[in-house]
């Protein structure tokens, strides 16, 4: 008796701690989306809705055409897009390249001046591209490169982050199967393609993931170096929309929402590896 | 075929200048003209050009803004990179000049006596109203014209639970800050050398301090709304009335949609026989060195500061016209009859006066500290004597540089 | 051994060039630029020693925007941690919408904050969502962006909306890293509630990932940057003028390129602190 | 009834039946050992044991006690894992103390920082003294200040042991612990254990893969299969009487000799005689019987084969093989020969002094088994009882 | 003098001395075992000898060359990790085709993608047809296509195997390679290692914690201990003539007994006498005898013990000890004992037949030796060699 009682209430009380935890968390998503949500409602609407007291996600009037027309079709928004990936996608083509290799190296090798070139890495963890810019343009400049894409990725061709993640992924490596490796006469630079690299499809990914984000919603840069139309980024392209006094917003929010999706899709579709290759890179330490 | 590339920002680019640029390639055949890509701002755009100016890659023209437009001009100069449209003038029929524009309008490209900038869009201040709010607390059109009016209306909003008024001031550039000396009759740098500060000659500061302090004591005037916020309010119809630049027109309109009776009407003046307002907008500037673009990019800029250019851009934002022209009937007269919302820009055509920057590179940096102190004096935390003074110090200490 | 030494100096090679060129090179060069009174305005510029650092420590401004910083850091970096905490141990433990509830939490991550920017001064305007549900309720409007003593709580409410995700990703790896036989071995010691399990056996075990979250954040909450340069502008009032900010504006509103420059040098000092910081907890695991 | 009964457990995980119809009754201070293949459900009986899972069906008594839905500390269980499972981050002593806090203390008293006011004294060097004690008798002493990481494989293993002794258990579990033990090391923990269960006189029961230990540890040894039992019983019953081929396989190394009865010309006769009327001939064709290779005698041409042993004499028979390989462990020989008709194994322990002739490879001999120590085996692996009662080997 | 030398090499890291002037010279063919304490350097030495370390001095000759300054790859030797260290990501062909496409193959013609125009198809069958030769004599072939994900541990293994015979190696290097596998598989797969070793007729280096691999596989033991060589024998050298105490008790199961040589009062005149002239008196006091546990017989007073080892007779000596615990292997017990005297503990080791009487916890028992098979010892732990010469107790 006394043990089904004490089963019961135990029951009870995780039922309703589930409860209760589930309906916390789903208060969070909400708050966490509601941001999106309002953002692709509002680029439905006509500007005098937007701010309606009574908000509703379905707007009165839907003007759905007109705000995703004139952002899509009244400007070269697929010349826009098309750059943010070009840059993007270079960008991440050289991370990967130049960090994959030195990361094996300070995980697996030992050559002199190993620590301080990881000391440096960890410093440069700290420094924001703010620091560095005027110099790097001054460079830029210099070689005659502005307004090219060179110019737009250039200081992202290394990234710190992706060395220090990389290191810590492959610490966990084994050594034996790289030892093996070398017994059957692979070379340094085929374990890292043919073993390290395939092992660490999922840390790759999820660094992907953090880069593509990054450099798709950088504005600082392209501002700087980005002059002509023809090379204006869709993040870049978002600054038409407002000026001191005019704001258009159904224009803007509806960009907005077309600039942002390519990357929630992409985080989407990349979410698995993602997250399983933040669990593996042992980040933890 | 010469092409050239000029520079503007935000949607002033693709809602302005773009059409224009359509038009202008489509008029003719020997120039293209086409833009970079947009600067963030005003600010942006400045830095833009210092930073090209520096590395000599500059834009072969640009519309810069009037208060930044001394120090950018200066700092071209000195390199050789701008052009005085005084050079070009010249050329052109005698007459031309006065024909289209008026000496007030050209003052505002001026910088130490050379006409570096040729006024692009203009912009006086202008009251907006909730006119559905100003009948129920029985206030007129006239009580905008004059400060006193505006005070008694103010209190009688704000007596009947309605946030009065807002205004372009503390959040923002200094454009507010000049237009309380300016329309006292005052001005903020002597006139000739622009190297001595002049705003506190007359009690102008301390007269302007008494009358944002009074806006907040006595007119519920909100230092802490930001200009964002206080457009928003009104144009949902929680406040009475509204000081702002005409450039906002339409898109205070498109906001309201058909919320209220809205309607704009000239701003109010201390001194009506001298006081002024100062031109907000932007300058196009010519800064290549490559004569046949000098001569191409002044064709544009003519075109786009022409009775043409002008008629669109008043139409499409609701700017003051900067050509005189460009208010005949045929362009912009008719409509302004029409559209009387649309038309106090017209109306106060002969107060747009200077809109001027410190000389150096510090007047960002010497409006940023002005404002902390004003914000103080509007909160009652300095006295206005001293919060004058301290306006006053700031400029000399950093114009200096 | 001779060669593998070579072949880890032929394998960084590329990193290494772009790390001098990206991060070392400028560095210095504005390390030298931080001892002249460059501006961009002027093609000459003098060597004018420390001034710029001495200017700093009487400039109220620099003084203001210190303040700002940690006052901002200070407010995100807890409840950042605490709620990203929160979230992953409630996520890891649930069978259901586990991975729902990761993407959601996530995306605000993926997301472009400039476009996101716009949305939230929509969403932070006085007449905007939060204050229209907010006086629903009977409350006073709050003025989110307009108000000095509230303008940094927006932002790290922003900034807040932006990491959690973030941190909860990190903090779900770690608790996925704990073995589970702990919480076996404790079951049978009888740490049975949730409070026990996670004094005795969660939170102990998190610390290197917490280490990581605080440390990072912390880096990240002094690179405060782009949502006030998009928002505030440093407003109102300088209230939520950051230190970065204050930084930018030296150099690209005043053109004051040596002191900036000298602000970006004592910033990158400030912050090598928490790179230290890091070095020392992140590669050498913390001690068990 | 004291002890520990299972009663009519089941478990599945999702579709797979892991546990069929468990029943077990384990007499107080049995060293029970569960043994078997691996994922044959050892640990996650053990588990339904300890608490940590819930089993579908059934139920658990410990000391005459339904603990069945009682939560793993009120059972009063002590549980050791194979990796230790000490808690990394905290000293040797607070890992010691782990149990007893959580037993003597309350929420409030747990708190961090607030426990330096509430948790009196008294409790604090009551807890002490019984951490020191446990920590004494496995002299463990000196390593109270230190981290788990600190310490080796055997120390960790005494620690473990601690953890689970300071609560004065009812019953043991233990789950492989000595596997990650090396060779040498095992030997002394094993006899460590041994000592405690003599000492405590509780009831354990542990899992092992390990042969030798579940020879030498266990009074019972339960061998799992497919999540059933296959037999229950002395390690030497076991050894000597394994109810089929699966556990005779199972126990014993080098593995027992499965040899069809048909090789045996000798003997045919004399088994289908005393198995007529159970089985049918065609039944006993199948017959295999199992024979340790112990059991297997070299007779070398030469050597007066000694025959000491009087009950051998009886149902011998033999078997010519060719010798494959040969083990020299020293103490014995493993011989691996191959039978010449056809290719099966078959392997011989040589003990020391068993045999002096010389073996070497290639050789062909004879060897004589004495089938009364072999088991006979159906063809479905059963044991068949003819002549060979179970009773008579035990002893 | 073909095979693997290995002469004067020495290891440190940092400020440890890891490998102590190494001397060994393995021949051709054999099948050389490196057993020792965790951590005595094994591993260490299994690397230089691979190239995957460089020693600080020394040199390593394979087939009288001297490969020290090669590359692994270049050495032909093939090496099998405790972990297997299979390629995750590739299925079990392309794991056994590796060494051969880095071997035949020129780095151009392993580019992807590229390789497809570049390698010849000749080629290409060749290493097809050796995997599938290998595959098949391990009989994995049924595994080719899986990755080694989806193997259990023993297939795992074999697939290690698999790879280290396709590139022909001329040595064989293995750094307990059975470890990780459960008690049943280790033994099959320990076959399947003695017999590739006999079919390949390669030298090969094992290393082991495990005495049973040790002693039944290896041709050569070589018993490190704090990086140097205690012994080189065969593994009967070693059980039966350890040169010190340290390998006698690091070998066999239990334990060796350690007896001091005054608890024998028969037979201290006999040694003194032998030993005088090489050894004081006081160097005697303090020597001791091993004695393994199958060497102590059990006398029990009603048997008539058998005595039919003629060697046996001489240098008997008797010890009573009392019974402390009994294991019971099924095969063989083991009785802990204690002696009377003082508390050390006795190991003996009784095997089927070796003794019929009951045996009982608590019984004092009387202990006959043999010394003749047991050895001698000296105060520095060292044998004595008096009247026992190591030649005869070889074979
Ligand atoms: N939590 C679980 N969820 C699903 N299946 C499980 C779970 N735990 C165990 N199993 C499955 O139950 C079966 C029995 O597992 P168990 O761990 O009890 O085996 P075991 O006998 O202890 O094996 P081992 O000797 O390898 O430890 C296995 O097939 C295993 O895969
Ligand atoms: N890369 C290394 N750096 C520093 N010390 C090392 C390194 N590799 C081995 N050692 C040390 O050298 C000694 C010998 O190590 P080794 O791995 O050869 O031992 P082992 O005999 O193989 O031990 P085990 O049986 O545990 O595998 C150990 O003390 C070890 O700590
Ligand atoms: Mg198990
Ligand atoms: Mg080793």
């Amino acid at each position: 008796m006394n043990h089904n009682l004490q089963k019961y209430w135990r029951f009870k009380n995780f039922d309703i701690m589930t409860v209760i935890s589930y309906l916390l968390l789903f208060a969070g998503a909400w708050l966490m989306m509601f941001p999106f949500i309002w953002m692709i409602s509002s680029s439905f609407k006509p500007t005098h809705e937007m701010f309606d007291q009574n908000w509703t996600f379905w707007p009165k009037e839907p003007q759905i055409f007109e705000n995703y027309y004139s952002v899509l079709f009244e400007q070269d928004f697929a010349l826009f897009v098309l750059n943010s990936l070009i840059v993007c996608i270079l960008i991440l083509i050289v991370q990967l390249v130049t960090s994959i290799p030195c990361a094996y190296a300070l995980a697996k090798l030992k050559f002199k001046g190993q620590n301080i070139l990881f000391g440096s890495i960890i410093m440069g963890l700290t420094i924001p591209i703010n620091v560095t810019s005027i110099p790097i343009y001054l460079g830029i400049v210099q070689i005659n490169m502005l307004d090219t894409y060179f110019a737009m990725c250039f200081p992202f061709f290394i990234s710190v982050f992706a060395i220090f993640l990389f290191r810590q992924f492959f610490k966990t490596f084994p050594d034996s199967i790289i030892e093996a490796a070398r017994i059957d006469g692979f070379t340094e630079i085929e374990i890292v393609i043919r073993l390290v690299v395939p092992s660490a499809i999922p840390a790759i990914s999820a660094f992907s993931v953090f880069s593509f984000v990054a450099h798709w919603n950088d504005l600082y840069w392209p501002l700087i170096v980005v002059t002509s139309m023809d090379k204006t980024t869709a993040t870049l392209s978002m600054m038409q929309y407002s000026d001191g006094f005019y704001t258009d917003n159904q224009g803007a929010f509806a960009a907005a929402t077309v600039v942002t999706l390519p990357m929630v899709i992409a985080f989407l579709c990349a979410r698995r590896l993602f997250i399983r290759g933040i669990t593996m890179t042992g980040i933890k330490g | 075929k010469v092409k050239i590339t000029c520079l503007a920002d935000g949607s002033r680019l693709t809602r302005q200048h773009q059409p224009l640029m359509k038009m202008f390639n489509e008029m003719q055949s020997e120039i293209e003209v086409e833009y970079m890509s947009p600067a963030k701002n005003y600010g942006d755009v400045h830095l833009k050009m210092m930073r090209a100016s520096a590395t000599n890659t500059l834009p072969d023209c640009a519309f810069q803004a009037y208060n930044q437009l001394p120090s950018l001009a200066r700092a071209l100069a000195a390199r050789g990179q701008i052009v005085n449209f005084q050079d070009l003038f010249a050329r052109e029929a005698q007459g031309w000049v006065d024909d289209n524009y008026t000496p007030e309008i050209l003052e505002n490209g001026v910088v130490d006596g050379k006409q570096y900038g040729m006024p692009f869009n203009a912009s006086v201040y202008q009251w907006y109203y909730n006119n559905d709010l100003i009948k129920k607390v029985g206030g007129r059109e006239a009580d905008f014209h004059t400060w006193e009016g505006v005070m008694e209306l103010a209190k009688k909003l704000k007596g009947a639970g309605i946030t009065p008024f807002a205004g372009w001031l503390v959040d923002g550039d200094d454009w507010g800050w000049q237009m309380l000396i300016l329309s006292q009759g005052g001005r903020l740098l002597d006139k000739n050398a622009g190297d001595k500060v002049t705003f506190n000659e007359n009690d102008y500061g301390i007269n302007a301090l008494k009358m944002v302090k009074r806006w907040v004591d006595e007119a519920g005037y909100d230092p802490d709304a930001d200009y964002r916020q206080q457009s928003t309010a009104f144009t949902e119809g929680n406040m009475g009335f509204f000081a702002t630049s005409p450039a906002g027109a339409k898109s205070i309109q498109e906001k309201v949609g058909g919320k209220f009776d809205l309607k704009s009407t000239t701003f109010a003046v201390w001194n009506d026989k001298d006081g002024l307002l100062p031109t907000g907008g932007n300058a196009g500037v010519i800064t290549t060195k490559d004569p046949k673009k000098i001569d191409a990019a002044w064709e544009y800029i003519k075109f786009v500061t022409g009775p043409k250019g002008q008629e669109f851009a008043a139409k499409i934002t609701g700017y003051l016209p900067t050509n005189k022209r460009a208010l005949l009937p045929e362009y912009l007269g008719d409509y302004y009859k029409k559209n009387p919302y649309f038309a106090t820009p017209g109306n106060q055509f002969e107060r747009a006066g200077p809109w001027v920057g410190y000389k150096g590179t510090q007047s960002e940096k010497i409006w940023r500290e002005q404002r902390t102190v004003i914000r103080s004096v509007m909160l009652g935390e300095t006295p206005i004597k001293e919060g004058a003074a301290k306006l006053q110090k700031i400029a000399e200490d950093l114009m200096q540089k | 051994m001779i060669k593998k030494s070579l072949t880890g100096y032929f394998l960084s090679f590329p990193a290494v060039t772009l790390i001098l060129i990206i991060y070392v090179i400028p560095t210095v060069v504005v390390l030298l630029i931080s001892f002249t009174d460059y501006t961009l305005v002027r093609d000459n510029f003098d060597f004018v020693g420390g001034e710029n650092y001495a200017k700093m420590f009487t400039d109220e401004v620099f003084l203001n925007s210190l303040s700002t910083t940690i006052i901002y850091a200070l407010i995100v970096l807890p409840v950042g941690f605490g709620t990203g905490l929160f979230i992953a141990i409630s996520i890891f433990e649930k069978k259901k919408f586990k991975s729902l509830f990761e993407v959601f939490y996530f995306m605000p991550v993926t997301s472009t904050l400039t476009a996101m920017a716009l949305v939230w001064n929509a969403l932070l305007d006085p007449i905007g969502i939060i204050n229209s549900t907010i006086t629903f309720f009977g409350g006073e409007k709050i003025a989110f962006l307009g108000s000095g003593d509230i303008v940094l709580y927006s932002l790290a409410l922003i900034s807040l909306w932006s990491i959690i995700g973030f941190n909860m990703v990190l903090f779900l790896a770690g608790l996925t890293a704990i073995p589970g036989h702990l919480y076996d071995a404790g079951k049978i010691d009888g740490i049975n509630n949730s409070f026990d399990k996670f004094i005795y056996i969660t939170w102990p075990m998190l610390a290197p990932t917490s280490m990581f979250v605080a440390v990072t954040n912390s880096i990240n909450a002094f690179k405060l940057f782009d949502i006030v340069a998009i928002l505030t502008q440093g407003g109102p009032d300088r209230a939520s003028e950051v230190f970065l900010y204050l930084t930018y504006l030296e150099a690209f509103e005043y053109f004051n390129m040596g002191y900036a420059s000298a602000l970006s040098i004592v910033f990158l000092g400030i912050i090598f602190v928490f790179a230290l910081l890091q070095a020392r907890f992140i590669d050498k695991k913390v001690n068990y | 009834m004291s002890g520990l009964q299972i009663n009519n457990v089941n478990k599945s995980f999702g579709d797979t039946k892991v546990l069929h119809n468990i029943n077990v009754d384990i007499k107080q201070g049995e060293f029970f050992t569960l043994v078997g293949e691996s994922g044959c459900g050892k640990s996650t009986l053990l588990r339904i044991i300890s608490g940590l899972e819930t089993p579908d069906t059934g139920s658990i008594y410990i000391n005459n006690n339904d603990v069945s839905h009682m939560d793993p500390k009120d059972r009063n269980i002590a549980m050791v894992f194979q990796d230790y499972a000490l808690y990394p981050h905290m000293l040797v002593r607070q890992n010691l103390e782990m149990p007893l806090l959580m037993a003597k203390t309350s929420l409030a008293e747990r708190i961090p920082l607030v426990n330096a006011l509430t948790l009196n004294s008294v409790k604090r060097n009551e807890i002490k003294k019984n951490v020191d004690d446990v920590a004494r008798k496995l002299r463990i002493e000196h390593l109270l200040d230190r981290k788990p990481g600190q310490l080796s494989g055997g120390q960790r293993q005494r620690v473990a042991l601690g953890r689970s002794l300071v609560r004065n258990p009812d019953i043991f579990l233990m789950d492989e612990p000595l596997s990650n033990l090396d060779a040498k090391l095992r030997e002394s923990v094993r006899t460590e254990i041994t000592q405690l269960h003599k000492e405590t006189g509780l009831t354990f029961v542990y899992v092992t893969h390990d042969q030798t230990e579940a020879m030498t540890m266990s009074s019972k040894i339960g061998l799992m299969h497919l999540g059933k039992f296959m037999q229950v019983g002395t390690p030497s019953e076991l050894y000597k009487i394994p109810t089929n081929t699966t556990v005779a396989r199972f126990i014993g190394s080098p593995e027992i000799n499965i040899v069809p009865l048909f090789d045996f010309k000798e003997i045919i006769e004399k088994v289908s005689e005393a198995a007529k009327g159970k089985y049918t001939s065609a039944d006993i064709e199948d017959f295999v019987f199992g024979i340790r290779p112990e059991d297997l005698l070299i007779m070398s041409e030469k050597s007066h084969e000694k025959n000491s042993d009087k009950s051998r004499e009886v149902l011998e028979a033999t078997l010519d093989v060719k010798i494959e390989s040969i083990e020299d462990l020293g103490h014995e020989l493993f011989v691996h020969c191959s039978r010449l008709s056809h290719s099966s194994a078959v392997r011989i322990r040589v003990t020391k002094g068993s045999f002096s002739g010389n073996l070497s490879f290639g050789d062909t001999i004879k060897l004589k088994v004495c089938l009364k120590d072999a088991n006979l085996f159906d063809q479905k692996g059963e044991r068949v009882e003819i002549f060979t009662s179970g009773q008579d080997k035990k002893s």
